[in-house]
């Protein structure tokens, strides 16, 4: 849970801030636009404005018109132009508005943000960062709130990270960010001010691929990441209060998962609940099975439930609720694998 | 280019002509439609915005600022045409006929928003530019029925910049569809002022691009937005293919009531101006000079309009509560078994409570 | 196995043809230009040409230049101009002219193809046909050969069909065409001219989600679906003359996925295994896992295996052979099941 | 339009000057050098095709026709700029300094065709117009660094179409990028007469929608390219910002050796006019003209270019297999779980054959 623990660089760490998850996520950007003079910030409205979560807030001020750059209305060109940064040494930061704004982009980063390394065998290569808002549950207008993690896990070439909490997201924009390949980042909309933590100051990294164990428990086997860590928490206590113990897993990354995390602690309990906002057909969750099956099949004891999102489209936001994942549907997802 | 892409007026800022060539167009009853119109959708906007202010309504696009161009736009519509808005265009399908409690559930965020009786409008676009291709496949369609229909596509500045415009664009243009494709030049994408967005000075000047006519028009003032909108419907309608007309105007609020414009620009000289640019007050300045203003019909109208919007939140605040049965019953004809168990499985776990 | 059967109007059914699997599509699209007026075809060099691969071969002359269009070369252009044909009556059938050029449409595909529908509450629809060639296996240039179904398996509001025979090409089109909803349409390219088969002439329809018992056997399941099937089945033919005996299944549909047909048999043999071109992170593959997961838990006797195209980019064809799944990598994968 | 873009030419047809302003520019090793590479890439172009007919070559997109377009945009790169072809645009990156034999394996579907020793040369663009973008990029990246490098996007008439070439061009044009978009217009988008890709007269004048200099040239005529494109370059390093050339040329050939134009063109008119259009024998004949030509060194480049291709060849055909590992390796800078997993068994299951 002491994400200085997991830190690769530590010498710089003294002190902490307290911090929002949007908060961290600035921290990590301007720590690293004054790190290392390749690291360019492009985006819509991501300058003066500061973004239009305020992401961004004061580093065109801070890091000049030239580093932190207010681009077009032109997702594909963002990112297309940022493929030619990066191969001629840039390290460019994208800001994608709404990750359900990605999808003109979709071009340019399935055939070529993914595969500059395989088509040159790495003499090129593009070590961007995608970072965008995602997911639903804050009265956003539609289309705005869309969880499409699928498409980039699907498609090899690119890693795809999703923090929960300030102190994660800071480390995993510092990781993602030093990356040498493309790192898409998801950052949980409904979760950029609903929390504080205690953040490091300075420069550290929490690794990608790692997942987390937020309580430990022999019971269930919980995993979940980004917006809907809080939702299968309040589960995950309702559950503790009725006598089932979980092992709580925030995965944080979503390609490449986390694998020994899971199986660790799956072969420990034999029942498993996969919580996702996204839709549950092609969803990761599935992925997550995929790995049960592999690693753990002699050790389950009941089917895997999923509660995810359904198989529609994120509604308009009056039945948005009703489309997420609650803490009731994963309490008694719980149960079931519980009592099977 | 801006030489070869004049700015079209008819009346200046003080309401007088700077061009009569219309004036014999003009008739009392043509100028007090466009007043009642600018009015009535200037005042649903104000409502609106202190609805969202007092919850009881999400985030809301404001127009105020272009009512010229959205009314003067929409009034030569007919009735079986078809209207491709953005987000903030609903002075535009007001003026053309939608049904404003169901404008207001829209930015409640009901999907009943968008079924308005008797016209064809397609939802508000909300990824930026995809309408344009939509507009021309509609006027299509038109055309291969034979019909006299036309199409228009309303979108902003801030959207010339995307992909989707100029395929839209070529489309319309390769195979010379009726449809107008309408720019709302008001000067920003959210904060991004259209200096930065793109290196040409006009947007017109795009429509070379496709071989298509480009107008560009003073779009605060309603007698330039009418006619010329209504030419390129005309030529739309006779088979003479698609027109570009930018129709440069100014955005007076925020972008949405989410946005805080002063992060971005001097909301102080947008007020000083204001005066000077309200595309309402010059209407209301071209009255009083050519004598067609009534304050009786002024009042008359204005509370005609005040209670017809009041009704409106009325009906929009009785609205049946959102059925958890959409959710699952309009992504296709026939629920596949994936959904058709999702939504068994929870109507089983909420009534469960119940 | 006789498509006949299937036929849902069968009045018109008398005679047969040998046809390719490229052949049955023009035969399809041919059927229905002629039967619907309402039919409409775009795409880049589909008229004169008669498509690259000769899919709309003879059909411009014959229906004329409105009905079967020459467009730009411009997919969200002509997916994005085909909503608009859609609402106002027309039935779009758009070419792609491969599948991994349907990118630069993703976005219209995503938030518009897909959400007419739920955004209008079933006012306005989209019947619109996406039909592509995909895959890997034709020694074509690089970028050519994606295999990108769960983009769209995952996008609620458009099915998935991909047919591996002449006859289930012409009869799932014709269905696909037919359907209210969109269809994406995925032609195996590598089996485009591999088999005839006698193919029903004039109108008939393949049901959409229903896949097809291609052997019997009691000792193993192994699905798969498209170019696919000729590979699965060599392994499958290979087993049997081991003694292993396969239930083989043709899944025909990727959305809405045959569960039934999947349940019965895993529920028979216990052992299964999937193959797939598509990477295997975020396949489809993982959405029949979780199919047998939630129907057929405690039938399982092994682990399921899967037999997928690597998380690599399709790479260019001097490695496509090493990419793809070979008879050898199914037949082992069957004996691992087997014998677990 | 057309008017406003008419097409420069210095040598016409005949091999003669139609404007001779470029006379004291023109030096016997500069035409020299046009002659030396238009030759050597028609002579590597047949041979391909050829290659390709005996099957020792994957299917091959040929470029006969429009050689002086290639050549005269590359001659003036220099070794640092940066080149985004498409898969056309072989000839263009032969004269640039790419690797002959990498060229080739390219097409036998090999990724070390894309690894060509000190120049920067981005793959050929596959998915059309995908390209300019990154051009915009690259040009970017040297912008900030602060050196006097030139990025070139290559791109047919087809390819502005698509979204991408209209993002592109607008990002140029708003950030005010060294880059050259050296378009070859050839007539054809595979089947695709330009006549129904676009309602534009010519592809310059799409420059006027990013308020970006468009110039028309004659694609065949070597001068021509050689000269603009310069002018352009030059523009470029001098922080003045992007340009559009549209060279008009054409392609002799089929698409690609999968393509049979006799489908949708008539075959017989391209080669009944060839001979006339030829920008290789437009060229010798202002060599002859100008008292360049020089039988016995046409020969002596003739034997070195044919030395040259066979040594490619031979080159070519000895290379090293390709390696299943390379297939998991260049993925990531480091190979997640799930590929080194499948690299794993995958190898495992290749050995056990062994
Ligand atoms: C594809 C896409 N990218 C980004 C956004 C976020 N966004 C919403 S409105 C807007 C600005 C649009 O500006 P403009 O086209 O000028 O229209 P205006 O809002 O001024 O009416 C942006 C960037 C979006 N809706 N869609
Ligand atoms: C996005 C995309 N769509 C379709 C294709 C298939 N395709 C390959 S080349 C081509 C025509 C390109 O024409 P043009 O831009 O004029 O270039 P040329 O081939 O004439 O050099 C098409 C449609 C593709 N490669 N990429
Ligand atoms: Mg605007
Ligand atoms: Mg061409």
């Amino acid at each position: 849970m002491n994400p200085v623990a997991e830190t690769s660089t530590m010498e710089t760490i003294q002190t902490t801030r307290s911090l929002t998850l949007v908060q961290a996520v600035t921290d990590a950007l301007g720590t690293m636009l004054a790190e290392d003079d390749r690291v360019m910030l492009l985006g819509e409205d991501i300058g003066k404005n500061g973004g239009v979560f305020r992401a961004t807030e004061g580093l065109q001020e801070k890091f000049g018109e030239d580093r932190v750059i207010d681009t077009p209305l032109s997702e594909a060109g963002i990112v297309g132009s940022s493929v030619g940064l990066a191969v001629n040494g840039m390290i460019p930061i994208v800001e994608i508005q709404f990750l359900g704004f990605v999808y003109p982009a979709y071009e340019q980063i399935a055939t070529h943000v993914t595969r500059v390394r395989m088509r040159t065998m790495s003499k090129y290569t593009v070590p961007m960062v995608i970072r965008a808002p995602y997911g639903a549950g804050v009265r956003a207008p539609e289309i705005h709130s869309d969880s499409p993690e699928s498409l980039f896990t699907h498609m090899p070439g690119i890693k795809v990270v999703c923090p929960s909490s300030p102190a994660d997201a800071k480390g995993l924009l510092i990781a993602a960010i030093k990356d040498p390949d493309p790192v898409l980042f998801m950052e949980p909309m409904r979760l950029y001010r609903a929390v504080r933590e205690e953040v490091p100051e300075g420069m550290y990294e929490v690794e990608i691929g790692k997942g987390k164990k937020v309580t430990e428990g022999d019971d269930v086997t919980v995993i979940t990441w980004g917006a809907m860590v809080p939702v299968a928490k309040k589960a995950v206590e309702k559950a503790k209060a009725k006598g089932i113990q979980c092992d709580f897993i925030d995965m944080r990354t979503l390609f490449p998962l986390d694998r020994d995390i899971i199986a660790e602690s799956v072969q420990k309990t034999g029942r498993v609940v996969v919580v996702h906002e996204s839709h549950e057909t092609t969803g990761v969750g599935n992925d997550i099975l995929s790995i049960i099956n592999k690693t753990s099949f002699l050790y389950m004891k009941a089917p895997i439930e999923k509660v995810t999102g359904f198989d529609v489209p994120v509604p308009f936001f009056a039945l948005e609720d009703e489309y997420l994942p609650t803490p009731k549907r994963v309490e008694e997802a719980i149960e079931k694998v519980y009592t099977f | 280019m801006e030489e070869l892409y004049p700015i079209t007026q008819y009346v200046n800022e003080e309401g007088k002509f700077t061009d009569d060539s219309i004036k014999e167009e003009i008739t009392a009853e043509l100028v007090h439609s466009f007043y009642y119109n600018m009015l009535r959708i200037r005042t649903f906007d104000r409502k609106a915005k202190s609805l969202q202010r007092q919850g009881r309504l999400g985030t809301y696009a404001l127009f105020e600022g272009q009512e010229a161009a959205q009314v003067g736009s929409a009034l030569s519509l007919k009735k079986d045409d078809w209207v491709f808005p953005t987000y903030r265009d609903h002075g535009a399908i007001l003026t053309f006929g939608a049904n404003m409690p169901k404008v207001l559930l829209y930015w409640n965020g009901r999907a009943e928003g968008n079924l308005h009786p008797d016209r064809n409008i397609f939802p508000p676009a909300v990824p930026i530019a995809t309408q344009l291709p939509h507009a021309a496949g509609a006027a299509w369609a038109d055309k291969r029925k034979g019909n006299k229909n036309v199409s228009i596509a309303y979108f902003g500045d801030g959207a010339t910049s995307e992909g989707d415009f100029h395929e839209g664009m070529n489309f319309a243009s390769v195979f010379k569809l009726p449809v107008v494709f309408f720019n709302q030049n008001n000067g920003y994408a959210i904060s991004m002022p259209i200096e930065k967005q793109m290196n040409s000075k006009t947007i017109a000047q795009k429509s070379v691009a496709y071989g298509m006519p480009g107008i560009r028009i003073d779009g605060n003032d309603i007698f330039a937005v009418y006619f010329e909108t209504k030419k390129a419907f005309d030529r739309a309608r006779n088979g003479d293919g698609p027109t570009l007309i930018e129709a440069v105007t100014q955005r007076f609020g925020a972008h949405t009531t989410a946005d805080d414009p002063t992060k971005y620009r001097d909301q102080y000289e947008v007020d000083s101006t204001r005066d000077q640019l309200d595309p309402l007050l010059r209407l209301e300045r071209f009255m009083k000079e050519q004598k067609y203003w009534d304050g009786k019909w002024e009042q008359e109208i204005s509370t005609q309009i005040n209670k017809e919007i009041e009704e409106a939140i009325v009906e929009m605040e009785n609205f049946p509560k959102a059925n958890v049965e959409d959710l699952f019953d309009h992504v296709f004809a026939e629920m596949p078994w994936p959904l058709r168990e999702q939504k068994e499985q929870y109507l089983q776990s909420v009534r469960r409570d119940q």
